[in-house]
C-alpha cells in the first residue's frame, strides 16, 4: 500500500464509495414477503398433494405402500381394504393416508417412488400451523391442499 | 481371505477416469473387464450367495515388507480392497507401528480415527485409522481389533487430532484409550449412560427412560 | 391585558424553559426516529428494505418500538447491584440531555449561552461513561464487566485527543461560548473546517470513538461481548442506554457543526451571489414531500398509501410555508443546524455499516500513537500560524 | 466455582501472570458470533486467552447410528444436514462412497452437473463464511451482499432439484432429475456476474487497513501444527501446503478441469480469507469450463433396485468446502449400512482452535472461530 493510499484513507473511501452506491433503490434486493409473493421453482419440494384425477375425481392412489416403504422418516401411513365383496380379495383400494409433515423432510423420495405419480411434492410452501396435530395431514387435507394458519392484516 | 488372487502393486486411491463409462449391472461385472480385480475374483465362489464382484485380496509390496520385518506377527493382515489398501494389526502395538508409520513411512496425517463394533467377533471393536502420506500421496488404513474390556493405547503422542477423535470413538463405543490425556464423552453430554454406536445399543433406550423421569410417559415414540 | 412588549418580554424569560421542555418532552420521538434513520440507511446499504410493516414505509415504527420496549418486563437478573443497576442507565441520559442546554440550534434558540460552553459539553459527555461502568459493573457478569472496562479504557484515551481537535478550533475563534465560536465564523465568512481539517478528522473519529460508533464500538461489540454492558439490561432500562447513545451521537455531531460546519449559518453566509440559498429549506422539504407523494403511489396497502401521502402534502405545505419571507427568517437557522447534524449523523452511520471494527489494543494504539500526537501536532500548527498572522497583522 | 469453571480442564501448557486476574467466561452456546452452539469456555487474563475448552456436541443428532437404520438410499437425505451450508458437497461425497463400494461409476454428464453443482455450492458455502466472517469482525453489510450472491445459487439450486438448502440432488448411480431448460444459462450469467462482486467484497474488506491489523497475523497455525491436527481445507492450503484431494486424488471428473489452487504463506487468519476469496474465483472457473463442454447422455447409472453393497469397506472422501470430507462406509451385504463413518472436516478443524486462539484476545477468538468456517451440524453430526 503505498503512501498515498494510507495516508489518504484511499482504502477506506473506496469501500464507502460501495456501499454508498448500493444506496440506489434499484438495487434493493428483499421483496415484502406476504404481500409481494416470489415465485418458486416448477420443481419445488413442498406441501405434499394426493393427486386425483380429474376426469372421474376418484384417486390417482393405488394404495401400493411404496411410498411408505421409500420414506426414510417413516412418516407415511397408507391405509387400505380390499374391493372385494369378503374385503380380503379384490382390487386394493385407498382408505386412508396420513402424511406427517412436522417429520418431513421433504427430500422427495416417497415422490420418486410413486408408480403413478398420485403423491406429489407441490409448489405451496406455506404449511405453518398452531398445533402438532395440525401437521399431520389426513387424505381429504392432501387432497384439497394445505390450509396454512393466515397472516390477516 | 482366500488368497489366489493375483497380488496387486498397491496403487494409491485415485478415481477412475478411464474406467468404462457404460457401466454393468453388478452381476454382470464379474465376467466383464471393469477392474482388474474383479476378473481375479471371477472364477472363485465368495461367501455371501450372491456372488460379489469384489473382495479384499491380499496385499504385497514394499510397505507391507518392511512392516512385516519390523513388526512380524503383529501384522495379522495386509490386504487391499478396491484399491484401498489395509493392515489389521494387533492392538497392543499400535503406538509404535503409528510412531514407525509416521516417522519412517511418511505417513504425517492421521485423517481419521474411529471404530466399527462387531458384536460376534472375538474381539469385538476394530479401531480404524485412516491414514494419509503427503510426500507419496497415499492412504493407508489401519485395523487394530479390541476387546470389549480391554483398552488400546492412545494415538495422541503420535498425531494431535487423535485427541478428539479418540474421544469419540471412546464417546459412541466405550473403548478405553490408555494414555490419553482427557478421556472423556464429547459429543453427548456427561451424564450419559451407554455408548450409541455399539450395535446392542437401542435408540429408544435412553429416550424411554428420560421420557419416563422426566415428563412421566411410558414412552416418546 | 398585558401589551404586546409584555408578553414578548415574557417570552424571552420563559424561552429557555420552553426549549427545555421541548427537548426533553421530544427527544425520545426524535431519537426514536434517528434509530429508524439508521436502520433505514443499513438496509439501503445492505441492499435490503429495513422496517416497512409499521406505519407507511415503516414511518412509524419508532412508536411501536418504544411501545414495546415500555411495556416489555424489567427484569433485574439475580445476583445484580440492584440500586446500581437501576439508576445506572439513567445517568447517560442525564447527562446527554444536559449537554443540549448549551447547544445553539440557532442565533435565537438556546438554553443558555454559557462562556464555557466547550467545555461544559465536554465534561457531561465524560460524566456519561460512568453509567455504562456502573451499569457494567453493577450487572455482576463476565460479558458486561468486559464491555464497561473496555468502554473506560477507550473514553479516556480518546477524551483526550477529542480535547485537541476542540481547542485547535477554539483556538482559531477565540471563544469558549459555543454561540460565539458561530458567530466568529460567520464573521470570518468561512467555516472553521477550512482552518481546521485535521482537527475536524481527529474530532470525527474521537468522537465516533467516544459515542462508542463502529468501527470503534468495543463496549458493545456484538460479536464478541454479546452486547457488552447491556447484556443483562432489557426493556426500558435497555432504552435509556439507547437514548443516550443516540442523544450523544446527537450531541457530539451538534459540536462538530457548530466548531466546524458553522452552525446555524447556511454555506457560506458571506457570499451575496449565493443568497438563493437562503430558500433551500423551502426548496428541500418540497423535495421530500414530493419523494413522500412518489413513495405513497408504491405503498402495497391503501392505508399506507393515505397516510404517506397525507405525510407528503403535509411536508410540502410547511415547506410553502417557510418560502414566506417572514418565516424563513425564524427557521432557517435551526433548519440549517439540524441538517448539518443530521449530514453527520449519516456520516457516523455510513462509516459503521462500512468498515470492520478495530479490536480493543488496535484502538487504543490509534488513540495514543497516532490520534494524540496528531492532536498535538495540529495544535502546534494552529498556534504558530495564529500567532503568525497576529503578528502580520499588527506590523500592518 | 462455576459451571464454566468445573468444565475448564486446566492445560499443562498452561501460565498466567497473576492469579488474581483471571476470569473464565462461558462463550456460547448462545453467543452471536460462535455460528451455531459451539460453546468455548475462555479462561482469560485481562482480555487475553491462557487456555481454551470447546464443548461440543449440542447439535448431536447421531448420523451415524441413524445411518445404520435406514437403507442406504434413505440414508442419502440426512447428510445433506450436517453440513447444511455445503449439503450437495456432502451428498456427493457420500454417493461416490456408496458408487465405489459398489464398483458403478456415474455417467459422465452425470458428473458434469455434479462437479456444477458441488462448485456451486462450493461458492455458497464460501459465501456463508466470508459473510459471517466479515460479520464477527463487525463488517455488517458484506453479510448481506454475500447472501444476494449466495441466494442466485439458492435458486439455481430450487430451479435444479426443488430445494434450497438441503438439496438431496444426487442419487447413488447418478442424478434423479435432468438439468432444466436455462440450466447453464443460468449458471452462466451467475458466474459472469460473480466475478465482479467478489471484486466488490475484495473492495470493501482486504485493502481495508481495519481488516488488515484484524486478520493479519491472528490465529496462526504452522504447516506442520495442520498436519499434526489433522487439518484440512483452506486452513492447512492458508499455511501453505498445496494440498487439495480435487488435485490430489481426483474423483469425479474433476481431472477434466483446469484450476489452480491457492495457497497462503503465514497461516493467518488473512491468508486464510485470501485463499478462500481465490477458491471462489477458481470455482467460478470449474464451472465455466462445466458448462462449456457438459456431455449429453445418460443420467443414471445402471444400479439395482435395492442397493446391496459387497461385504468390505471402502474409505472415500472429497474436497469439501470446509476441508476433507471422508466417508468409511462398512457393507456387510445388506439393504443397510453395517456402519457409516463421516470425517467431518468442521470436528478436525475445530480441534485446533486452542493452538490457534492462545494468547490472543476475546476479539480474535471470534475472528479465529470464524476463519475456521465451521458448521456446527457437521462438528456435532
Amino acid at each position: 500500500m503505498s503512501l498515498f493510499r494510507k495516508l489518504f484513507l484511499v482504502d477506506l473511501i473506496e469501500g464507502m464509495k460501495v456501499t454508498f452506491g448500493y444506496q440506489n433503490p434499484k438495487y434493493i434486493y428483499t421483496e415484502q414477503y406476504p404481500k409481494e409473493r416470489p415465485p418458486v421453482s416448477e420443481r419445488y419440494r413442498g406441501a405434499p398433494r394426493l393427486n386425483i384425477n380429474p376426469e372421474n375425481g376418484e384417486t390417482l392412489c393405488i394404495a401400493c405402500d411404496l411410498c411408505a416403504l421409500a420414506c426414510p422418516e417413516n412418516l407415511i401411513v397408507v391405509g387400505w381394504q380390499r374391493g372385494g365383496p369378503d374385503g380380503k380379495t379384490g382390487k386394493k383400494t385407498l382408505t386412508n393416508f396420513t402424511y406427517d409433515i412436522s417429520r418431513c423432510m421433504f427430500c422427495g423420495l416417497c415422490e420418486d417412488a410413486c408408480p403413478t405419480d398420485a403423491l406429489e411434492l407441490t409448489q405451496d410452501f406455506e404449511m405453518a400451523n398452531y398445533s402438532r396435530e395440525g401437521a399431520i395431514w389426513d387424505r381429504q387435507a392432501l387432497e384439497e391442499g394445505p390450509r396454512p394458519t393466515q397472516y390477516k392484516e | 481371505m482366500p488368497d489366489e488372487i493375483k497380488p496387486e502393486a498397491p496403487k494409491p486411491e485415485a478415481a477412475k477416469p478411464e474406467a468404462p463409462k457404460a457401466e454393468a449391472p453388478k452381476a454382470e461385472a464379474a465376467v466383464k473387464p471393469e477392474a482388474p480385480k474383479a476378473e481375479a475374483a471371477a472364477p472363485k465362489p465368495a461367501a455371501p450367495p450372491k456372488a460379489p464382484p469384489v473382495a479384499p485380496a491380499p496385499w504385497e509390496g514394499d510397505l507391507v515388507t518392511h512392516m512385516k520385518n519390523r513388526f512380524g506377527a503383529a501384522i495379522l493382515e495386509a490386504s487391499t480392497f478396491l484399491g484401498q489398501n489395509y493392515f489389521l494389526v494387533d492392538a497392543t502395538r499400535i503406538e509404535e507401528i503409528c510412531f514407525y508409520l509416521r516417522d519412517d513411512q511418511k505417513f504425517d496425517m492421521l485423517a481419521d480415527l474411529t471404530a466399527v463394533d462387531y458384536p460376534k467377533k472375538e474381539k469385538r471393536f476394530e479401531v480404524v485409522y485412516q491414514l494419509y502420506s503427503f510426500p507419496r500421496n497415499e492412504r493407508l488404513r489401519l485395523k487394530a481389533p479390541v476387546a470389549e474390556n480391554e483398552s488400546i493405547s492412545t494415538a495422541v503422542n503420535v498425531w494431535k487430532t487423535a485427541n478428539w477423535l479418540e474421544r469419540e470413538a471412546y464417546d459412541m463405543f466405550g473403548i478405553n484409550f490408555a494414555g490419553h490425556p482427557d478421556l472423556r464423552r464429547i459429543l453427548l453430554p456427561e451424564g450419559w449412560q451407554g455408548f450409541p454406536l455399539r450395535k446392542d445399543h437401542h435408540i429408544l433406550t435412553q429416550d424411554d427412560q428420560w421420557v419416563r423421569e422426566n415428563l412421566n410417559i411410558e414412552s416418546g415414540q | 391585558m398585558p401589551s404586546t412588549a409584555q408578553i414578548l418580554d415574557w417570552l424571552t424569560i420563559a424561552k429557555p424553559y420552553i426549549i427545555m421542555g421541548l427537548v426533553v418532552a421530544v427527544w425520545p420521538l426524535v431519537s426514536g426516529y434517528i434509530v429508524l434513520m439508521e436502520r433505514k440507511v443499513m438496509a439501503d446499504m445492505q441492499v435490503r428494505l429495513g422496517p416497512m410493516r409499521v406505519g407507511p414505509h415503516g414511518l412509524l415504527q419508532p412508536i411501536a418500538d418504544a411501545l414495546k420496549l415500555l411495556i416489555k418486563e424489567d427484569i433485574i437478573p439475580a445476583r445484580v447491584d440492584k440500586w446500581v443497576f437501576w439508576f445506572a442507565p439513567v445517568i447517560p441520559v442525564l447527562t446527554a440531555l444536559t449537554a443540549f442546554a448549551v447547544l445553539p440550534f440557532s442565533q435565537r434558540y438556546f438554553v443558555a449561552e454559557l462562556n464555557v460552553g466547550v467545555i461544559f459539553i465536554l465534561a457531561m459527555t465524560s460524566i456519561g461513561v460512568l453509567g455504562i461502568m456502573l451499569g457494567g459493573w453493577a450487572s455482576n457478569s463476565s460479558y458486561p464487566l468486559l464491555g464497561a472496562l473496555r468502554s473506560t479504557a477507550q473514553l479516556v484515551s480518546y477524551e483526550v485527543a477529542m480535547g485537541f481537535a476542540v481547542v485547535a478550533a477554539v483556538m482559531v475563534a477565540g471563544s469558549l461560548d459555543m454561540v460565539n465560536i458561530v458567530k466568529h465564523q460567520q464573521a470570518s465568512g468561512v467555516w472553521f473546517i477550512f482552518y481546521q481539517p485535521i482537527g475536524f478528522f481527529i474530532y470525527l473519529v474521537a468522537a465516533m470513538a467516544e459515542t462508542n460508533r463502529a468501527p470503534f464500538d468495543m463496549p458493545e461489540a456484538e460479536s464478541e461481548l454479546v452486547a457488552g454492558f447491556m447484556t443483562e439490561y432489557s426493556g426500558f432500562r435497555w432504552a435509556l442506554y439507547f437514548l443516550a447513545e443516540y442523544s450523544n451521537i446527537f450531541v457530539v455531531c451538534s459540536i462538530a457543526t457548530t466548531l466546524f460546519f458553522g452552525g446555524w449559518l447556511r454555506p457560506f453566509p458571506n457570499v451575496a451571489w449565493l443568497n438563493f440559498l437562503d430558500w433551500a429549506p423551502a426548496v428541500m422539504l418540497v423535495g421530500v414531500g414530493a419523494g413522500c407523494l412518489y413513495l405513497a403511489g408504491k405503498q402495497l396497502s391503501a392505508a399506507n398509501k393515505i397516510g404517506m401521502g397525507v405525510l407528503g402534502a403535509a411536508i410540502i405545505a410547511v415547506g410553502l410555508a417557510f418560502g414566506v419571507p417572514m418565516v424563513i427568517d425564524y427557521v432557517s437557522g435551526p433548519f440549517w443546524f439540524l441538517f448539518k447534524v443530521a449530514v453527520m449523523i449519516y456520516m457516523f452511520m455510513w462509516a459503521r455499516f462500512t468498515f470492520p471494527r478495530y479490536r480493543y489494543d488496535q484502538l487504543m494504539q490509534l488513540g495514543w500513537k497516532w490520534m494524540i500526537p496528531l492532536g498535538m501536532a495540529n495544535l502546534l500548527v494552529t498556534g504558530v500560524l495564529i500567532l503568525v498572522k497576529m503578528q502580520y497583522w499588527s506590523a500592518k | 466455582m462455576t459451571e464454566a469453571e468445573t468444565v475448564y480442564r486446566p492445560h499443562p501448557e498452561d501460565h498466567t501472570f497473576l492469579d488474581s486476574n483471571e476470569i473464565v467466561i462461558n462463550m456460547g452456546p448462545q453467543h452471536p458470533s460462535t455460528h451455531g452452539v459451539l460453546r468455548v469456555v475462555l479462561r482469560l487474563d485481562g482480555e487475553k486467552i491462557i487456555g481454551s475448552e470447546c464443548v461440543i456436541g449440542y447439535l448431536h443428532r447421531g448420523v451415524e447410528k441413524i445411518a445404520e437404520n435406514r437403507t442406504y438410499v434413505q440414508f442419502n437425505p440426512y447428510v445433506d444436514r450436517m453440513d447444511y451450508a455445503a449439503a450437495v458437497s456432502n451428498s456427493l461425497g457420500y454417493c461416490e462412497a456408496i458408487e465405489k463400494i459398489m464398483s458403478v461409476v456415474a455417467p459422465p454428464r452425470a458428473q458434469y452437473v455434479r462437479v456444477i453443482l458441488t462448485e456451486l455450492n462450493r461458492i455458497a458455502s464460501h459465501l456463508l463464511w466470508l459473510g459471517t466472517h466479515a460479520l464477527d469482525i463487525g463488517a455488517l453489510t458484506p453479510l448481506f451482499y454475500c447472501f444476494r450472491e449466495r441466494e442466485e445459487i439458492l435458486k439455481i439450486f430450487e430451479n435444479y432439484c426443488g430445494a434450497r438448502l438441503t438439496t438431496h440432488s444426487f442419487r447413488i448411480g447418478g442424478l434423479q432429475y435432468e438439468t432444466y431448460d436455462g440450466f447453464e444459462k443460468q449458471v452462466n450469467v451467475f458466474c459472469d456476474d460473480f466475478l465482479h462482486k467478489v471484486d466488490e467484497y475484495e473492495t470493501l474488506l482486504t485493502g481495508n487497513r481495519i481488516w488488515l491489523q484484524r486478520t493479519k497475523g491472528i490465529g496462526v497455525i504452522s504447516a506442520e501444527d495442520c498436519i499434526q491436527y489433522g487439518v484440512t481445507g483452506p486452513v492447512l492450503r492458508g499455511s501453505g501446503v498445496k494440498w487439495d484431494i480435487r488435485k490430489a486424488m481426483p474423483y469425479c471428473c474433476y481431472p477434466d478441469f483446469e484450476f489452480d489452487i491457492p495457497t497462503g504463506q503465514n497461516g493467518d487468519t488473512f491468508d486464510r480469507y485470501i485463499v478462500r476469496m481465490e477458491e471462489m474465483r477458481q470455482a467460478v472457473r470449474i464451472i465455466k469450463q462445466a458448462v462449456a463442454k457438459i456431455p449429453d447422455g445418460p443420467i443414471m447409472a445402471k444400479i439395482p433396485k435395492v442397493i446391496k453393497p459387497p461385504v468390505g469397506e471402502i474409505y472415500h472422501s472429497i474436497e469439501a468446502p470446509k476441508g476433507e470430507l471422508g466417508y468409511l462406509v462398512v457393507s456387510d451385504n445388506s439393504t443397510q449400512p453395517y456402519r457409516v463413518r463421516v470425517r467431518p472436516p468442521s470436528f478436525v478443524n475445530l480441534s485446533a482452535l486452542d493452538i490457534m486462539i492462545r494468547g490472543h484476545l476475546v476479539a480474535d477468538v471470534v475472528a479465529v472461530i470464524g476463519t475456521i468456517d465451521i458448521v456446527l451440524g457437521e462438528v456435532d453430526r
